[in-house]
């Protein structure tokens, strides 16, 4: 699975984008399973409620199944326009 | 139109080159947004985004607007990558018979925008760079549509 | 800035002069009336106003809009005389910090310059001409504000 | 006292503009002693709803005194933007 990181969820746990084997079953298991890795990933997704995550390209949530999905990225509220 | 790009543009040329494709329209709004001054100076600014999203979230986005009020077109174009005070950063702009219709989807079309595409912004001050802070008056503007 | 001319003007490039002299607010919001496509064919259009009071009333809306929201500056420019389809007859142009002061007072502008500035336009059609009826919505926008 | 025709007043009235000698104290009276004058008046008078007034260029209503007033214009409601 390809996991992709922006702005400062990508300064934080230092790569924009790695490849991962997982089983996790929800974006919360993925989240668990980056964490216990290593601090970095624990630092980044301390709140997860100030981040975004979106699955294949859709904005998605939490609790969403990975059943399927190939691209999930990790990113803050968006600050465009 | 959607366009989301590295390079710069020029708002007005734009402005008129929509105007001349939905020519017979009536009412035109376009909204432009300003790498603005801040407290203590801006030195600059970064916009990071999300590449394949950015251009599927706009036009997700853009086709709401389509359906939801009558358009004779709708324009949206971003920039990302590095930027200088008072660069242009980004620009919307439909059109319409009424102004009614073209005012509400040039705002929601920027409300969306703001909380949904994919573009975050980076700020560099004599005080260092950092990321800028979303704000919830952003969220709560999607409450309006 | 108040402009009532009869000369055509360039919405593109005034809307780039008007952001250049607001440089700094990060947000700009522009509305452009353009001589429209009717059922039937239009051949032209012909806008009489009151030379004095138009100009007058034009101050007295702006300034009223630089008084309710928090603007780094206004336009307002209109055309008088003949005009063929498609033309420019007007636009207004706001710059604020946040961008909803700038919509905000953008359609303040427009919905007060509708109703209260001294321009009336007739149409020229095959059938002949006629004056532009004024309608109710027109005057129901006023509530708003 | 200067009175302008803007529109199709003006075109009904024809003219744009006249100076008139009247001892009038509000708009009413004015249109009433116009109206009184040639059938063409009365026929751009008929119905005031459909009119504006406007008086030293500052929109105003029909009830409103002329004292001290040197511009009075009637037209239609406004159509610009």
């Amino acid at each position: 699975m390809q996991i992709l990181y922006f702005a400062w969820v990508r300064e934080r746990i230092g790569l924009p984008r790695e490849n991962v084997e997982t089983s996790a079953k929800t974006v919360n298991e993925l989240v668990a399973e980056l964490s216990a890795r290593e601090e970095r990933y624990a630092v980044a997704f301390a709140d997860t409620s100030a981040l975004r995550v979106a699955l294949d390209q859709e904005l998605s949530e939490f609790d969403a199944p990975l059943e399927g999905v190939r691209e999930v990225a990790f990113f803050p509220p968006m600050t465009g326009g | 139109m959607i366009r989301v790009q590295a390079a710069a543009f020029d708002a007005g040329a734009e402005l008129n080159m929509f105007t001349e494709q939905t020519a017979g329209a009536g009412a035109v709004v376009s909204f432009t947004g300003i790498v603005r001054d801040v407290d203590g100076g801006l030195s600059g600014m970064e916009i990071e985004h999300y590449p394949g999203m950015t251009e599927k979230a706009l036009g997700t986005i853009r086709d709401e607007a389509m359906q939801r009020w009558s358009l004779a077109g709708a324009l949206v174009i971003h920039r990302h990558g590095p930027l200088a005070t008072h660069d242009t950063i980004m620009m919307v702009a439909t059109a319409s018979k009424h102004r009614k219709d073209a005012f509400e989807a040039a705002e929601f079309l920027m409300d969306y925008l703001k909380s949904r595409a994919p573009f975050w912004k980076k700020e560099m001050t004599s005080d260092g760079q950092d990321w800028v802070a979303s704000k919830a008056e952003d969220e709560d503007a999607l409450t309006r549509w």
